[in-house]
């Protein structure tokens, strides 16, 4: 889709260095969304353009409390536990006119199981979905799900009129190189609608004049143009001269600058994402170290002398420059089962630390590669490097490889690695997320990021259990034991939870959300 | 001459199936798409079902004779990352990428003739030498630490240029063009400069070389023997005779230009086809990265062929086959 | 002993001894390689054992004694609290190494089919002229690129990170070997021409002997600049592929990975994290340029007038 | 009053091993309608004259001392642009080599018309007109046509003409020649030589003529001016100065000329630098490495027999056989060369007579045809190494003795190259022995061994590659014009040797030349050849004083007679 010379020339002057009419908002991050189609890609930079276009029946405000946007009130059913009820928002319209009624939610719930979906693990556990008149949808659960309305947040509504008239139906097949309607346009019930669009070039949206919260929400920004910028430099040389108002990822070593240049300013808020390090306690032997015929990692005193080596303050200070919290868990603080003791980050003992070591019988250390990635967490190279550091101080000898995400990712996926870094968010604010993805046994639908090689059918058990006990309480305890367990075998090597940063002109007004999401009609401009 | 002509389009043939197999079996090994493809909530079953959608599980003679079999068909497979004809994806692109390559080229054609001349003329003078040392700073640094300098000398200190993208462009159906607004005139010139630097001071070298060594020919101490003006020596006979060799250099700088625009691109946000092969790098979106191999190799052929023919234009000993 | 004499003697020394910029340049190569070569000997620090980093030392300004730990460095340290100075220096050790390995690698191959390109002509010759073609069209970057593929495709996953620096020399070489071929034939062709090789197949030498014997000797001199230049250039290229992220592990940094570092110091106001580096980095490349750029008209006799 | 004046000019090249100079105090003058011709060989500094009275010294020369006055006026003083008035316009020059005398890609029109404007003030078409009837004077046909051609579109000869006119173009007072003929076959030579003099005559202009052959000045020049390293040293009327030199380096000159008409056995010694002579006299070869050589029995048939051979090279290439162009460079011929004597070949440049030698070597392959060398069928496919022994025994000494010896290799290599490769001593003593005595033969002193060739002069390296090609104690010696690019005086000792050394080895020689006086001392028969064709064999004395074939006539007839 491409701009013609009309629009090109009427939209405001991207690279002019004085601004365009004062409610426009230059939106600059490292990445651009895949896709349009909402329910294709399960990806951060993907949701957050499509939070400004489609939205779901709930989502969590700036502070991470959960607000009806199309549903206006949800809970179970008091009458059976297996499902839940949500009241639907009326008089909702969609940008073509059409009206959002329940159909459209069970079509979009439906589309969003289908198999090319990317968003089906977080449905797994609804069985039916039935609208009771136009206003009313019933979700039917395979057992009783407490946290349903978790999975909900990033599961935006379309029109199934729109998308049957546009043979959208089904899910747009990205590995397929399917190209479909819905991928190329929108039509959603959001506050802005889609203008013009270049991938990885330049996105323009306006605010949607019939939007049903006008009036309830700021909506000061009438426009929004967004640019991608790969090159840290050249996004914060963007925001430093003026040319973009708002850039989601700030180097760390920048928010100085940033802050302290006039008419710019930064905020920052813990992110939902914690950064560890995981390691491969299953193998007999391992691959890329010196020691023949055994596995140091398989020993919990070498792992937990690890754990001590970490000098989380100095990563803290030097690395990250406070721009993060130590971490003593793999749980970012916003999830359920999450607490301030499993939390308190390991103090430094390399003392304590060389004593595991010289038990453990690695008095002399041995040798290792650390596997990591160079461009998907903040300073993720430092880390590691700092890493490196911190375990020569215990006799390890690291070697380093960092990659790319793309190379880098695989080889957890496909136990290619040892020692590894990896960054996990928590979109269900729910401890069972990270169990199936990290605790639990790799098998054909969890563990699938368990680069471990642990596995405790016990802890499966519960893990399982998870999903279907409706006792909080219970399911609660669950999690505390599984936790127990967890931070028992030091299974990862916590770092930190990474702080987000915003860096905006300081005439923008809002408030960091901590999945990294702007939504942009609570923006206040001023 | 028509068999020169037949045996250069032979060549270029071969040429383009050599890059073809490469710009294929290259990527085969880049990372693996479907980590890409797939977000943090993915199974083990996901994973098989998209390598066998993909046809990754095929050998790898199948993956390639499919490829050839399609790009002959102008068909570079599906973006992974867009869900587009990789090749319309391209072009879409070219025409940022192309107007850069131009703008620097011109660029580094005109100055380094021009300085070329200059220090040819003026072999000894201080001021020559003086150019010719400092033209060598702009090959003593690599170019995307020239291009972050000159970002944040004039668009953060000063101000004055835009730091990255391409203003605003006006479309004449496919082709997009910032050559007809004042923005996108202003972001053409660090980039364009940045990228023409390099050139510039080959330019300007060749130039001088090629024309010392005409000014001694026996042509030019006779054109000064019978009275001729140094103006008319240097600028009518010597620099004509120069020019000829230099076609053929410059020719290929234009081929180099295109694929050097990658690091420009990449610093500047340029949305050109060079930044599209970095991002397809990251996603690992082989028809794109296959694709873009194939259009420069394309171009590259055909400005090789173009010089050919320019050459024979211009160099009236080669036009009547003689020494052809 | 006469041949030291003939040397100095020499039209080249001349021409060395009366070319202050030569001269300069040379001392500063001189001194940058040797520094470079002898870094365990002249650095404060091995950086690259990173048992002995203090990361609380990181981000210390040059000259001005850290905060945390009080120690102070000549030149600063970058994020990681290695001593700039010593990095450099061991930096510079790698880039070197990469580029001279590269230019050894690029003038062998360049040498041996430019040579046999001219002296078996023809179908032969063509060929080999259109792989240089091929090549052209694939440059540094892309040709690094493929390499890295091809290399990440066959080497065991724990072997790969070793791999990295050959990868680099390799991909280097590959894109830098068709100007050395191209120099070499064409001045084989000249050479192939005059009447001593005739009188070298009089006399009964084979193509082997002829070529190495006769042939090479002669076209070295033009090989000798490009070298010179393509050290400058493979120097580059390092430090570009080293900011597009393919280039040395950043444990034991080049000259481009430190850069590749820095430039993210730019605006933060840690300026020593990329201006040592970078500056390193152009004179070593700009003292090698201007050496080989007075080697050429030195050594062209149709130029000095 | 003279034409042009020269006072005690003297001209300087300061260098790093201190000031050269080229000129040294020399006077004189030309008057008008009269050619003098400036003669001396190679570095006498005769070119340097003409350049110094135009100011185009090339940097760093520059005119130390000494007066021009051309008409009366002085104009060595004056401003490069000044001087700008004076060349082309009342001064012009003609350069040795006509194929890069003009600018390669630009029409001869565009030359002349450009040079007409620059000095008279009128119009385009005045200017074409004039252009076009210049080309008729200096003899180019339909020069309407022609104007509008380039450069590569003109034979040596017509380009060399339009040289001339381009030199006349704005009819000036003084012509300086400098080696105007040098590069041209000798029927070519003439014409241009007619050409000059006839201008001359009809223009009432001053010519100096610079070369450094003799037989061109007896042709042309009225006075002689004799140079010697920078030196005038004899000045006076052609026929005096040649019949009765008084100068002693004036009559070496002049005794180391080949006479044209008639056979001498050796050149006289002539006193000059590089005058080694040979050593042959004090040389004792009986049982010597050198004659050990492997012999032939000829059985009474000649040594070399050469039938119907054919050489074709492809000019163009195409699709269709039939479209490719080709050109033959030799032409079906026979002819065969007895043990012991000397077989001349000579011919005009492109005729083919190198040709015939790289073939005889087996540098080219035959395109048809066949050769016997003693009992040996050439052209058969004999084993490699059976080809390699025969060869062995055939060698060449080549026309150019810059490019004919490998420059990165010491002279003791160089020799002892064959010897190595072909395996012919028996020890590494023995080699070094061969070798120094080879060099001693050759009148060399074996310690030019450590040196390399830059540190030789053209006559020395001649001298070389003879040793080179005895080193494998051939049979048969191939001299491809020997001495062509030699100074006179250094052909007459080089000449010398090939004779000496015929006679000492029982050397069997094909001897190439395109200069006749040359072919008449050396041959015992000569063979012309003409396009590829050989036109006529005969005896040498018979060939010279009969020529039959009608080529051969014209070009014994056009030679420069050169004769005291």
């Amino acid at each position: 889709m491409r701009t013609n010379l009309m629009v090109s020339v009427t939209v405001a002057l991207l690279a002019s260095t004085s601004f365009a009419a004062a409610n426009t908002l230059h939106w600059a991050r490292a990445g651009d969304s895949l896709t349009l189609d909402p329910h294709a890609q399960n990806e951060g930079p993907t949701h957050a353009l499509a939070q400004q276009i489609y939205e779901p029946l709930v989502l969590r405000d700036m502070t991470g409390a959960y607000e009806g946007a199309l549903a206006t009130d949800w809970g179970p059913s008091p009458d059976d536990p297996n499902v839940w009820i949500f009241n639907l928002r009326e008089g909702v319209t969609f940008h073509d006119g059409a009206d959002f009624t329940s159909e459209d939610v069970v079509f979009s719930i439906t589309r969003a199981q289908s198999e090319d979906s990317d968003m089906k693990e977080l449905l797994n556990s609804i069985v039916e979905v039935r609208a009771d008149g136009d206003y009313t949808v019933e979700f039917v659960t395979d057992g009783p799900n407490p946290i349903l309305p978790a999975n909900l947040t990033n599961l935006f509504m379309m029109d199934r009129g729109w998308a049957e008239a546009n043979d959208s139906v089904d899910v747009q097949d990205i590995e397929g190189g399917e190209v479909t309607f819905a991928s190329l346009n929108t039509n959603g019930t959001g506050p802005y609608i889609l203008v013009s669009r270049e991938p990885d070039v330049r996105t323009v949206l306006t605010l949607n004049e019939d939007y049903w919260g006008i009036d309830m929400f700021p909506l000061d920004v009438t426009e929004i143009i967004y640019t991608p910028i790969q090159n840290a430099a050249t996004r914060v040389a963007a925001l430093l001269s003026g040319e973009v108002d708002f850039i989601q990822d700030v180097p760390v070593q920048d928010l100085d600058r940033v802050a302290s240049t006039d008419g710019l300013e930064v905020i920052t808020a813990p992110q939902n994402r914690v950064i560890f390090f995981g390691m491969n306690q299953g193998a007999a032997d391992l691959e890329a170290d010196d020691v023949d015929g055994a596995n140091p990692l398989a020993d919990l005193r070498v792992r937990q002398a690890m754990n001590l080596a970490i000098n989380r303050d100095a990563i803290q200070q030097i690395v990250m420059r406070d721009q993060s919290e130590p971490a003593g868990m793999i749980a970012p603080p916003f999830v359920n089962g999450w607490t301030a003791e499993l939390d308190a980050a390991v103090s430094t003992d390399i003392a304590a630390a060389n004593a595991l070591m010289e038990e453990a019988g690695y008095g002399d250390g041995f040798s290792i590669r650390l596997d990591c990635p160079n461009d998907r967490y903040i300073n993720d190279e430092a880390i590691c490097q700092a890493a490196v550091g911190m375990m020569a101080q215990i006799g390890i000898d690291v070697n380093l490889a960092a990659r790319p995400k793309a190379q880098h990712f695989p080889l957890i996926t496909n136990d290619e690695t040892d020692f590894y870094m990896l960054g996990w968010g928590v979109p269900t604010y729910d401890s069972e997320y990270i169990f199936n993805f990290l605790v639990h046994t790799r098998t054909e639908n969890r563990g699938s990021w368990n680069g471990t090689g642990y596995t405790n059918e016990d802890i499966d058990a519960m893990i399982v259990s998870l999903s279907s006990e409706t006792d909080l309480d219970v399911r609660n305890a669950t999690i505390a034991s599984i936790w127990e367990e967890v931070q028992a075998e030091t299974l990862y090597l916590p770092v930190h939870h990474q702080v987000l940063n915003w860096g905006m002109a300081d005439h923008v007004e809002t408030i960091v959300d901590p999945e990294d999401q702007p939504r942009f009609k609570y923006f206040v401009l001023n | 001459m028509i068999y020169s002509i037949l045996k250069r389009a032979v060549q270029s043939v071969f040429v383009l199936l050599l890059v073809g197999l490469v710009a294929f079996s290259m990527f085969r090994f880049v990372g693996d798409p479907v980590d890409n493809l797939l977000g943090q909530e993915r199974t083990e079953a996901d994973i098989e079902r998209v390598r066998q959608e993909l046809g990754l599980n095929d050998p790898f003679v199948v993956q390639y004779w499919d490829f050839l079999s399609n790009a002959a068909r102008g068909d570079m497979g599906v973006s992974f990352r867009q869900g587009r004809p990789a090749m319309e994806v391209i072009l879409e692109r070219v025409p940022a990428t192309l107007e850069l390559a131009l703008v620097s080229a011109t660029f580094a054609m005109t100055l380094g003739i021009l300085l070329g001349i200059y220090t040819a003329i003026h072999r000894k003078s201080w001021i020559s030498n003086a150019i010719l040392a400092i033209s060598l700073i702009g090959v003593s640094l690599p170019t995307f630490l020239i291009g972050i300098f000159l970002i944040y000398i004039f668009a953060v200190e000063l101000g004055w240029l835009p730091s990255f993208g391409r203003g605003d462009v006006v479309d004449f159906g496919w082709w997009s063009t910032g050559l007809l607004t004042w923005t996108g005139l202003k972001s053409l010139i660090l980039p364009a400069f940045t990228l023409g630097l390099y050139q510039l001071t080959l330019i300007m070298r060749l130039v001088r070389s090629e024309m010392s060594e005409v000014l001694k020919q026996d042509y030019i101490r006779f054109a000064r023997a019978r009275g001729l003006s140094e103006r008319a020596i240097n600028f009518r006979h010597a620099v004509k005779n120069t020019l000829i060799p230099v076609v053929t250099v410059a020719g290929l700088q234009i081929g180099s230009i295109i694929a050097f625009a990658i690091i420009t691109e990449t610093v500047f946000q340029w949305p050109g086809i060079g930044l599209l092969f970095i991002n397809s790098i990251q996603f690992v979106d082989i028809p794109i990265m296959a694709s873009y191999l194939m259009l420069i190799s394309v171009m590259f052929v055909v400005i090789n062929f173009a010089v050919d023919l320019l050459y024979l234009a211009i160099d009236p000993r080669l036009r009547d086959g003689k020494g052809a | 002993m006469d041949r030291i004499k003939r040397a100095l003697d020499s039209d080249l020394f001349y021409s060395y001894k009366s070319s202050p910029l030569a001269l300069v340049s040379s001392i500063v190569a001189a001194i940058l390689i040797f520094s470079a070569v002898f870094a365990p000997l002249v650095a404060p620090h091995n950086p690259f054992d990173p048992g002995s980093l203090n990361l609380m030392n990181g981000f210390s300004e040059p000259m001005v004694p850290n905060a945390f730990t009080g120690d102070t460095f000549m030149l600063g340290t970058d994020d990681q609290g290695r001593d700039v100075f010593s990095t450099i220096l061991y930096g510079m050790r790698i880039s070197l190494f990469v580029g001279f390995a590269a230019v050894v690698f690029a003038m062998t191959i360049g040498i041996v089919l430019g040579l046999t390109a001219a002296y078996a002509g023809g179908r032969i010759d063509s060929f080999i002229m259109r792989i240089a073609d091929v090549q052209l069209t694939f440059p540094s970057i892309l040709v690094a690129m493929l390499v890295f593929g091809i290399a990440k495709g066959i080497t065991p996953v724990h072997l790969r990170d070793q791999v990295a620096i050959w990868v680099l020399i390799i991909s280097i070489g590959l894109s830098d070997w068709v100007q050395f071929a191209r120099v070499v034939r064409g001045a084989a062709l000249v050479e192939k021409s005059k009447e001593y090789v005739e009188a070298a197949i009089l006399i009964g030498r084979g193509p082997a002997g002829i070529v190495f014997r006769h042939i090479l000797p002669n076209v070295l001199s033009p090989v000798l600049v490009i070298a010179t230049i393509s050290l400058a250039l493979a120097i580059i290229s390092e430090a570009t592929l080293s900011f597009l992220g393919v280039g040395a592990p950043p444990t034991s940094p080049s000259l481009g990975t430190l850069i590749r570092v820095g430039q993210g110091f730019l605006f933060s106001g840690e300026w020593w994290i990329l201006f040592f580096p970078a500056m390193t980095l152009l004179l070593l490349a700009l003292s090698v340029n201007l050496l080989g750029d007075w080697l050429r008209d030195a050594l062209n006799p149709k130029l000095d007038d | 009053m003279a034409l042009l004046e020269i006072k005690n000019m003297r001209v300087e090249f300061p260098g790093r091993h201190g000031t050269f100079t080229a000129v040294e105090d020399v006077s004189l003058d030309v008057n008008e309608g009269e050619i003098v011709g400036l003669v001396g060989e190679s570095g006498a500094g005769k070119s340097t004259i003409g350049n110094a009275i135009l100011k185009l010294l090339q940097a760093p020369g520059r005119l130390a001392a000494g007066e021009v006055w051309l008409k009366g006026e002085r104009i060595d003083q004056l401003s490069d642009h000044e001087m700008l008035n004076v060349r082309g316009k009342r001064i012009s020059m003609i350069f040795q080599d006509p194929m890069t005398s003009l600018n390669p890609i630009e029409t001869i029109e565009y030359q002349l018309v450009e040079t007409i404007l620059t000095h008279l003030d009128i119009s385009e078409a005045e200017a074409t007109r004039r252009a076009i009837d210049l080309l008729d004077q200096v003899g180019i046909p339909n020069p309407a046509e022609r104007i509008k051609q380039y450069p590569h579109q003109f034979s040596g000869g017509m380009r060399q003409r339009v040289v001339i006119a381009l030199a006349l173009s704005v009819e000036p007072e003084l012509i300086i020649a400098d080696e105007p003929t040098t590069a041209l076959d000798v029927t070519i030579q003439a014409q241009i030589l007619d050409l000059i003099k006839e201008l001359c005559r009809s223009r009432n202009l001053g010519v100096i003529l610079v070369t450094h052959d003799m037989g061109v000045i007896a042709e042309t020049a009225d006075r002689v001016a004799v140079m010697l390293r920078g030196k005038l040293i004899e000045l006076g009327p052609t026929q005096q100065v040649i019949n009765a030199p008084q100068e002693l380096y004036t009559q070496s000159l002049i005794a180391a000329v080949p006479p044209s008409n008639k056979k001498i056995d050796r050149f006289p010694k002539v006193a000059t630098e590089d005058s080694e002579g040979s050593a042959l006299q004090n040389f004792d070869l009986s049982g010597h490495w050198l004659v050990r050589g492997d012999t032939y029995s000829t059985g009474g048939k000649s040594l070399l027999e050469v039938k119907g051979l054919k050489k074709r090279f492809q000019v163009t290439n195409a699709i269709l056989a039939r479209n490719r162009t080709y050109i033959d460079a030799i032409n079906d011929i026979s002819f065969d060369v007895q043990a012991g004597e000397t077989f001349g070949l000579v011919g005009e440049s492109g005729s083919g007579k190198s040709t015939v030698a790289r073939v005889i070597t087996g540098i080219y392959p035959a395109t048809g045809g066949t050769m016997r060398f003693a009992e040996h069928d050439l052209t058969s496919a004999e084993s490699r190494a059976e080809k390699q022994k025969v060869r062995r025994d055939i060698q060449m000494i080549f026309q150019d003795p810059y490019s004919s010896l490998n420059g990165r290799m010491r002279i003791g290599s160089i020799v002892a190259e064959p010897i190595v490769v072909n395996k012919l001593a028996g020890s590494t003593e023995e080699r070094k022995e061969v070798v120094a005595d080879l060099l001693e033969l050759v009148g060399l002193g074996k310690d030019a061994a450590r040196k390399y060739p830059h540190e030789f002069s053209g006559g020395q390296r001649q001298r070389i590659s003879i040793a080179r090609a005895l080193a494998t104690r051939p049979r048969f010696l191939i001299c491809d014009e020997p001495t062509s690019a030699l100074d006179v005086s250094i052909q007459a000792q080089i000449l010398n040797l090939l004779k000496d050394l015929q006679d000492q080895l029982k050397l069997t020689l094909l001897f190439i030349s395109h200069d006749l006086p040359v072919i008449r001392q050396m041959c015992d028969r000569v063979g012309v050849m003409r396009h590829g064709d050989l036109v006529e064999v005969a005896e040498t004395e018979m060939l010279f004083e009969t020529p039959q074939h009608s080529y051969t006539q014209a070009l014994i007839g056009e030679m420069p007679k050169f004769a005291k």
